[in-house]
C-alpha cells in the first residue's frame, strides 16, 4: 500500500505526536548532563530540574521589597502592550483595508504606499520612534502598530478585494449606500480574516515587543529575558521562553475559537 | 411605449470591441430572455442594463428617464452565484432589502420587529419559512437562488435582471424553480431580463427571446468585432416550434466548444 | 527657559544604580520638593538609546561615559554639562582572553566587543601601552553586550572586553580565563557622569541644586553601607548584595563630593580628554565634517579649554558638586 | 453616484498615489528644519540634502583603511545571509511541508510539533543558538531559517492539503507511487506557492538578519545600523533604512515576476 | 462471468450509514450509469468502486480477484473538476499516463520522445492536437473534460469510473461529449460506471441504468438509514420509455429540492 494511503492508527498517532517533543526534551536533557558533568556551575543548559524549580519559584515567589510577583506583573504588562498594539493595529487595518479594497480612490491613494511601508525594516527606526513617542507605553505599542499594520492592512484589503463583485452589485440593487455596504456587506465579512490575520501577525508582535521592552522598559517579559540575559541566568530565560510560547499559543488557540464561534455563518470554512 | 429603450450601444474593453450597434425596445412588463454562445457578450449586455457599467457609445434609458450611471433600487438582480450575503440568516437577507437604503443599513426595534414580520410573509410565500434562521451556507443551491429572488423582488425593482439564474442546478431542482417564477411573475408585473445557456428554458419562460451573435467575423482575428442581437423572436405560447431555432442558429449548441477534430 | 518638571534617563551600570534608587526611594522627589520642582528618573535598558534620547532633547539629562558624551551629545551639536562626576572605573572594564597572556599575543587574534564603546577605547589604550595598533589585530567583532557571556562561550571566541558585572560573570564560570588588562590601568579615563543640557542648568540652578543634593544623600547612604539601599540597587541591577558589592570595588565611587571636584578639576583631566577625543576621531565618530580631533571644544573647572574654543559644547562645571562638598545645599 | 463606484481619472491617479510619500517627505522636511534652527548640529533629522551627500558617499567613496566600499560590502554580505537563510528555510519547509501534508505517518508525528514550534519567540533563544552555532556566519543563517521555517512549513503542508484530493487519486490510478505523486504532482504545484510564502515572510528575515547582526558581526547592513547608532549618525541610518527598503522592494518584485514568468500554467491566478 | 462484483456493501462515515447492503454483478464491457437523488451517495460508490476508500463491510472484487486497498491502474477516473494536472502541458497530461509508473515519474531522451509520439497520436484522436502544448487552464470545459477522459484511458485500465463528468458543461457542449464517449466506446470495450444527475444521458449512454435511493426512511431521524439500489434498469436500446421512470421515484425530479410550500 503507497505511503500516502496509510493511516496511523489512534495509539500510534498520539505516540507519533508525542515523539519529537519527547526527542527534544531527551537532546536536551543529554546536551545538559553533559556540559554540567564537565562543569557543574555551567548555565547554559541547566539541568531540567533546576528549570523546574526556577519556574515554581518564578510563578509564586512574590519580590521581597514590592511584594508582586514578578513574573505576573511582566505577562501582565507585556499582554497590556499587546493587546493595545494588536487592538489598535487591526482598528486601523480595518478602516484602511475596507477603504483600499472598496474605494478605488482610496485605493489609487494608499495602496502602493502601505506596498513601500510594509517593506520598511521597523527595528531600524526604533531611535527615531522612541523620539517622536517618548520612552512610555506609546512607543513599544506604537513599534507593535507600525509592525503589523502594513501587513494587516494589505491582507485585509485583498479580501475586500476578493468579495466577490456580484454582492457589492446586489447590495446596491437594494439602495444601499457605500457607507452601509461597508458596514453590512463588507465588515461582517473580513471580520474572521481579520481575526485569521491577527493570528498570523501574532509572531511578529511578539518580536517587537520583546524588541521594544528590549530597549526601555521596567518591567515587561521582554524585559525580563534582556536584563538576565547578561547573566546568562538560562533557567530564567527558558522559563520566560516556555512561558511566553505557552502564552502564544492560548492566545492563537483562543483566536481561533472565537473565530468559530463567533461566525457561524462560515459552515466550517476558513 | 417602449419601457425599457437601449439605442445604439457599443461596449468594449481595453480596446476590444464585445458588444455592438445594439437597438432594442421593451415594453413594461415583457418577459426577455437572451440566448447566446458563450463568451459573446450576454453577461456584459445585462451589466450594461443593470448601470453596473456605461456604454462606451449610445445609451439605455427606462421610462423615458436619463441613463442610470450606478445600479439602484429600480433595477434588482440574480447571478448564478454570490447574490446572497453569506454572513446573514436568510430572514435577514430579506430584511437587508428593506434596511440598507436606511442610513446605517440597519433597523431597531419596532421597525425590525414588523420588517421581520414582512420578511416572514416573503419567507413562507418563496417556501423557505422553515429555514428562516440558518445561514445560506447551509441551503442547498436551489434554495439560495429562491432566496435571491425572493430578496431581490422584496426590493419591489421595475426591472428583474436574471444572469443564468438556474445555471448551477440540477434538472429536477431547475424545473421546480421554473415553476416558482412562473408563479411570481403572475403576482407581479416587472419587467424580466434572463440570461441562459437552455434554449428550452428560454423560449419556456420568455415572451420574447433575443439571440446575441457576430454578424461579422474575420478568420484571422476573431476578436475584431462585436456581438449583437441577430435574432428578436416572439416566445408567446412556448415559441413553438423552437426547436428548428439549432438549424439556424448552430453556434449555440456548439457553445464554448470546437467541433472535435475528425479522424 | 525657565521650568519646572525634569526628565532624567539613566540605564544599568554598577556607579549609575544609585540612580534608580534615588527614585525607587523618594530621596529624589524629597530634594525636588524642597526646590520646589519636580525629577522624573527613567530607566532604559539600552545604554546608547538613552544617550541619544538625551541628545534628540527627550531629557534634560542621563547619565554617560565621559566618552560618549563627548561623541553623541557634545559631537551632536549639544551644549552638555558634566553636573556630577560619580566614579571613575577602577577595574570595571577589562580585556579579558582564553589563551593570550598578554595583550602583546592579541596580534593577528580577533577580538570581541562593543565597538566604539568605552570598551573599544579600553583596548585601544592597552595596545597603545603595549606598543601596537588596531591594525595589529585580525580585526575587531562588534558583539552586543546582552550576549557577551554567551559570545565568550563560544568556541570561536578568544578575547573579550566588556565591563561589569558581564566581567566577573566571565571571570567566575571560567576560572581559566586570563584577565590582560583592566580600567585601574588608566585610572581616571573612564568617567561616568551625569551630564545635563548646559543652557537648561543654566536657567535652572535649582534643577542642579536638587539633583546633587539628592545623589549625595545616596552616597553618604552607601558609603555607610546602608545594607537596605544597596540590597535594592543589587536587586535592580539583576545580582544580589553580593554580587554588587563585588562590582563596587572595581568602581572608584566618589562618595564625598569633595574628591568628585577634586577628580574633576585635576590636572590630568584636559590630558585624557584629548586622549579620548583623539581616539573618537580615529574612528570616524565625531562625524564626517569634523575637520580635526580637536573639533569639539571642552571646558574646565578652571576655564582651560581644550579642542575649539568657538565649539565648546562639553563642560566640566564642579559649581554644584562644590556646594555639596560645602553642605550648601 | 456612490463613492465607491467612482474612479479617479489617469492623471488625478497618478497625483493620488504621489500624494501621501510627498507628504511625508515634506513632514520630514518640516520637522528637520525646525530642529536644524534649534540647533545647527543636530544629527536627529539631517536635512535632506545631508541625506543626500552622505548616500552619495556611502555609495561611491571607498572606505580608507580596507579599500572597498562599505555600502556595497554590507549589501553583500547582509544579502548572501539572508539568500542563505531563506533558502535552507525554503528548502527544509519543502520537504517538510510535503510530508505533513501528503503523509498520514508525518503529519500525525509533525504537525503539531511545528505549531507549538512557530511560536517560540527565536529572539529569546539567541544564547543558545550562539554556543551551539558559533558566532559566525551559521548562527545568523540559522536564525533567520528558524525564524521564517515554521510559518513556511505550516503554509506548504495546508498548500499541500489543499490540492483537490481528485488529483492525488487520478495520480494513483495513473499508476503513480507516493514518490512520484510528491515529485511529480505535489512538488510543481506548490512551488508558486513557496515563492508566495517566502515573499510574505521575507519581513521576517530581514528582521532576524538585522537583529542578529546587531548581536555580533563585523559587516552587515543591521551592523552598520546598530554601531552609528552609537553616534546617532541619522543620515547613514536614514541612508540604510531606505536602502533596506528599496532593496525589499526589489527582492519582492523580483519574486513576484518570477512566479509569473516560472508558472505559466497559473494562468493569471494567485 | 460476473467481471465486478459487490456483495453486501455498507458504507458509513462517522457511523452514518450513507450505503446500505449494495450487491452488484457487473459483465465486462457493461456501460453502467448511476443515478440517484443528491447525497444519496453515488459518489460514494464510486469511490468504493475505485478502492479510494475500503467499504465498511463486504467486498468488491474485480475479475474474482482480492478487493484492491488503494486505487491503482487497473481503475481509471474522470471527476467532474480536477480530473487533469494543471501544471502540465495537455501533451504532458497523457504522457504522464504512461511515465507515472515508473520510478522517477519521468521520462528522457529517446523514451520521452517515443511517448510523446503516441500522446499526439492520442490527441488527435481526442481532437486536441492543436493545444497540444498549451495549459488546461487555457481550454474551455468540454475540452478539460475531452483531456481527462482521454488520459484516463491511454493507461488502459479495465474499468473506467466517471462522476458527472459532463455536469459542469453547457448543453451544446454535453452533447459533443456523448458523441465523443460513443465513439471511443466502440473503439474500445472497457467497463464503465457513469454517475450522473441526468437521467437522459443515463439512458442514452448506460446499458444498465441503477437507481439509488433509500428503502427505510425514518421521518425524524433522515439520516438513519442509507441508500442501496432500489432499481437496475436495461437500458439497452436506449433504454425506451425511460420517461416513466419519473412517476415511478419522484425523488429522481425534485432532488435536492424540498417542494415549495404551498401558498
Ligand atoms: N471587465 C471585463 N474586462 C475585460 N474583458 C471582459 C470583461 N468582462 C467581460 N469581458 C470579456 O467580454 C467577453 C464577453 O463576456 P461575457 O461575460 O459578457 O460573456 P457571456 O456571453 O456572458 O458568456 P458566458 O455564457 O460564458 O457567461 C468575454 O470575452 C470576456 O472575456
Ligand atoms: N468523507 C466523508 N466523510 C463524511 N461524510 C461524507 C464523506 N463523503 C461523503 N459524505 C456524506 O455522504 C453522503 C453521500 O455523499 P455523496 O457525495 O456520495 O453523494 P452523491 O450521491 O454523490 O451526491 P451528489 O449528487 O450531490 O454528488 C453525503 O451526505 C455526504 O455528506
Ligand atoms: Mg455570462
Ligand atoms: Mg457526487
Amino acid at each position: 500500500m503507497r505511503l500516502l494511503n496509510r493511516h496511523p492508527t489512534r495509539p500510534t498517532g498520539i505516540l507519533l505526536a508525542a515523539l519529537p517533543f519527547v526527542a527534544v526534551l531527551i537532546a536536551y536533557w543529554i546536551g545538559s548532563e553533559i556540559r554540567l558533568a564537565a562543569n557543574p556551575q555551567d548555565k547554559l543548559l541547566p539541568a531540567p530540574e533546576t528549570i523546574m524549580n526556577t519556574a515554581g519559584r518564578l510563578f509564586t515567589e512574590p519580590n521581597k521589597r514590592t511584594g508582586e510577583i514578578l513574573l505576573w506583573a511582566d505577562t501582565f504588562a507585556s499582554l497590556r502592550r499587546l493587546a493595545f498594539g494588536v487592538g489598535i493595529g487591526a482598528l486601523i487595518s480595518l478602516t484602511v483595508g475596507v477603504g483600499i479594497g472598496l474605494l478605488p480612490y482610496v485605493r489609487r491613494g494608499l495602496s502602493s504606499f502601505v506596498a513601500v511601508l510594509s517593506m520598511v525594516p521597523p527595528l531600524a527606526l526604533l531611535p527615531i520612534l522612541f523620539i517622536v513617542f517618548g520612552l512610555g507605553e506609546t512607543s513599544k505599542i506604537v513599534l507593535i502598530v507600525i509592525g503589523i499594520t502594513p501587513f494587516l492592512i494589505r491582507d485585509l484589503s485583498q479580501r475586500v478585494l476578493d468579495i466577490p463583485h456580484e454582492e457589492i452589485v446586489k447590495a446596491q440593487t437594494l439602495g444601499a449606500s457605500t457607507w452601509v455596504i461597508a458596514l453590512r456587506v463588507v465588515l461582517p465579512q473580513i471580520l474572521p480574516r481579520l481575526i485569521a490575520a491577527i493570528r498570523l501577525s501574532l509572531g511578529a508582535a511578539w518580536l517587537f515587543l520583546i524588541a521594544a521592552e528590549a530597549v526601555a522598559a521596567e518591567v515587561g517579559l521582554g524585559y525580563r529575558i534582556f536584563l538576565v540575559r547578561r547573566y546568562l541566568a538560562m533557567d530564567i530565560i527558558l522559563t520566560y521562553v516556555i512561558w511566553i510560547t505557552l502564552l502564544a499559543f492560548l492566545i492563537d488557540f483562543a483566536l481561533k475559537t472565537l473565530s468559530r464561534k463567533a461566525f457561524p455563518w462560515l459552515g466550517g470554512g476558513l | 411605449m417602449s419601457f425599457v429603450t437601449v439605442r445604439d450601444v457599443f461596449q468594449e474593453y481595453d480596446g476590444r470591441p464585445i458588444i455592438e450597434r445594439v437597438n432594442l425596445d421593451v415594453a413594461e412588463g415583457e418577459f426577455v430572455s437572451i440566448v447566446g454562445a458563450s463568451g459573446c457578450g450576454k453577461s456584459t449586455f445585462l451589466r450594461l442594463l443593470l448601470a453596473d457599467e456605461t456604454p462606451t457609445r449610445g445609451r439605455i434609458t427606462v421610462d423615458g428617464g436619463t441613463p442610470a450611471r450606478e445600479p439602484g433600487r429600480e433595477r434588482g438582480v440574480v447571478f448564478q452565484k454570490y447574490s446572497v450575503f453569506p454572513h446573514m440568516t436568510v430572514r435577514d437577507n430579506i430584511v437587508a432589502a428593506e434596511s440598507f437604503p436606511k442610513g446605517w443599513g440597519w433597523f431597531r426595534g419596532a421597525k425590525l420587529r414588523e420588517a421581520r414580520a414582512r420578511a416572514d410573509e416573503v419567507l413562507e410565500r418563496i417556501g423557505l419559512a422553515h429555514v428562516a434562521k440558518n445561514y445560506p451556507s447551509t441551503l442547498s443551491g436551489g434554495m439560495q437562488q429562491r432566496l435571491a429572488i425572493g430578496q431581490a423582488l422584496h426590493a419591489r425593482p421595475r426591472i428583474l435582471l436574471l444572469d443564468e439564474p438556474f445555471g448551477a442546478l440540477d434538472p429536477g431542482t431547475r424545473l421546480s424553480m421554473h415553476e416558482f417564477l412562473t408563479q411570481l411573475r403572475a403576482e407581479t408585473s416587472m419587467t424580466v431580463f434572463m440570461v441562459t445557456h437552455d434554449l428550452g428554458e428560454g423560449f419556456k419562460l420568455g415572451d420574447r427571446v433575443l439571440v446575441f451573435d457576430k454578424t461579422r467575423w474575420d478568420p484571422d482575428y476573431p476578436e475584431r468585432y462585436g456581438a449583437t442581437i441577430t435574432y428578436d423572436f416572439d416566445a408567446r405560447d412556448h415559441g413553438i416550434p423552437y426547436q428548428h431555432i439549432l438549424d439556424k442558429i448552430p453556434s449555440l449548441a456548439a457553445a464554448s466548444e470546437p467541433a472535435p477534430a475528425p479522424n | 527657559e525657565q521650568k519646572t518638571d525634569f526628565k532624567l534617563a539613566w540605564s544599568i551600570y554598577a556607579g549609575w544604580m544609585p540612580w534608580g534608587y534615588l527614585d525607587s526611594s523618594g530621596i529624589m522627589d524629597k530634594w525636588a520638593e524642597k526646590y520646589g520642582i519636580t525629577v522624573d528618573i527613567v530607566q532604559i535598558n539600552d545604554y546608547v538609546e538613552s544617550i541619544n534620547q538625551y541628545t534628540a532633547g527627550g531629557f534634560d539629562g542621563v547619565s554617560a561615559t565621559n566618552m560618549d558624551t563627548l561623541s553623541i551629545p557634545s559631537g551632536g551639536g549639544v551644549d552638555t554639562t558634566a553636573l556630577i562626576v560619580g566614579d571613575y572605573s577602577d577595574g570595571n572594564d577589562a580585556i579579558i582572553s582564553k589563551k593570550a597572556t598578554s595583550i602583546e599575543e592579541l596580534k593577528d587574534t580577533k577580538v570581541n566587543l562593543v565597538e566604539l564603546s568605552v570598551s573599544h577605547y579600553l583596548l585601544a589604550r592597552a595596545l597603545d601601552k603595549a606598543g601596537l595598533a588596531e591594525k595589529d589585530l585580525a580585526g575587531v567583532v562588534n558583539t552586543s553586550d546582552a550576549d557577551m557571556i554567551a559570545a565568550f562561550a563560544t568556541p570561536e571566541v578568544e578575547t573579550v572586553v566588556t565591563w561589569n558585572p558581564l566581567v566577573s560573570e566571565i571571570l567566575d564560570s571560567n576560572p581559566d580565563a586570563n584577565k590582560l588588562f583592566d580600567s585601574s590601568q588608566i585610572p581616571g579615563e573612564i568617567l561616568d557622569l551625569m551630564v545635563v543640557n548646559t543652557e537648561t542648568l543654566k536657567d535652572n540652578p535649582d534643577f542642579g541644586k536638587a539633583v546633587v543634593g539628592a545623589w549625595y544623600e545616596v552616597m553618604s547612604k552607601m558609603a555607610a553601607g546602608d545594607e537596605e539601599a544597596l540590597t535594592a540597587m543589587a536587586e535592580a541591577a539583576g545580582t544580589d548584595l553580593e554580587g554588587y558589592k563585588a562590582q563596587l570595588a572595581a568602581t572608584a565611587m566618589f562618595y564625598d563630593p569633595a574628591k568628585a571636584v577634586e577628580q574633576a578639576s585635576s590636572a590630568e583631566m584636559p590630558e585624557t580628554m584629548t586622549t579620548v577625543a583623539n581616539f573618537l576621531f580615529d574612528k570616524g565618530i565625531l562625524g564626517v565634517d569634523a575637520p580635526s580631533a580637536d573639533f569639539v571644544g571642552v571646558e574646565y573647572p578652571d576655564g582651560k579649554v581644550t579642542g575649539d574654543e568657538a565649539n565648546v559644547k562639553l563642560r566640566f562645571d564642579t559649581t554644584y558638586m562644590q556646594m555639596a562638598a560645602d553642605g550648601a545645599l
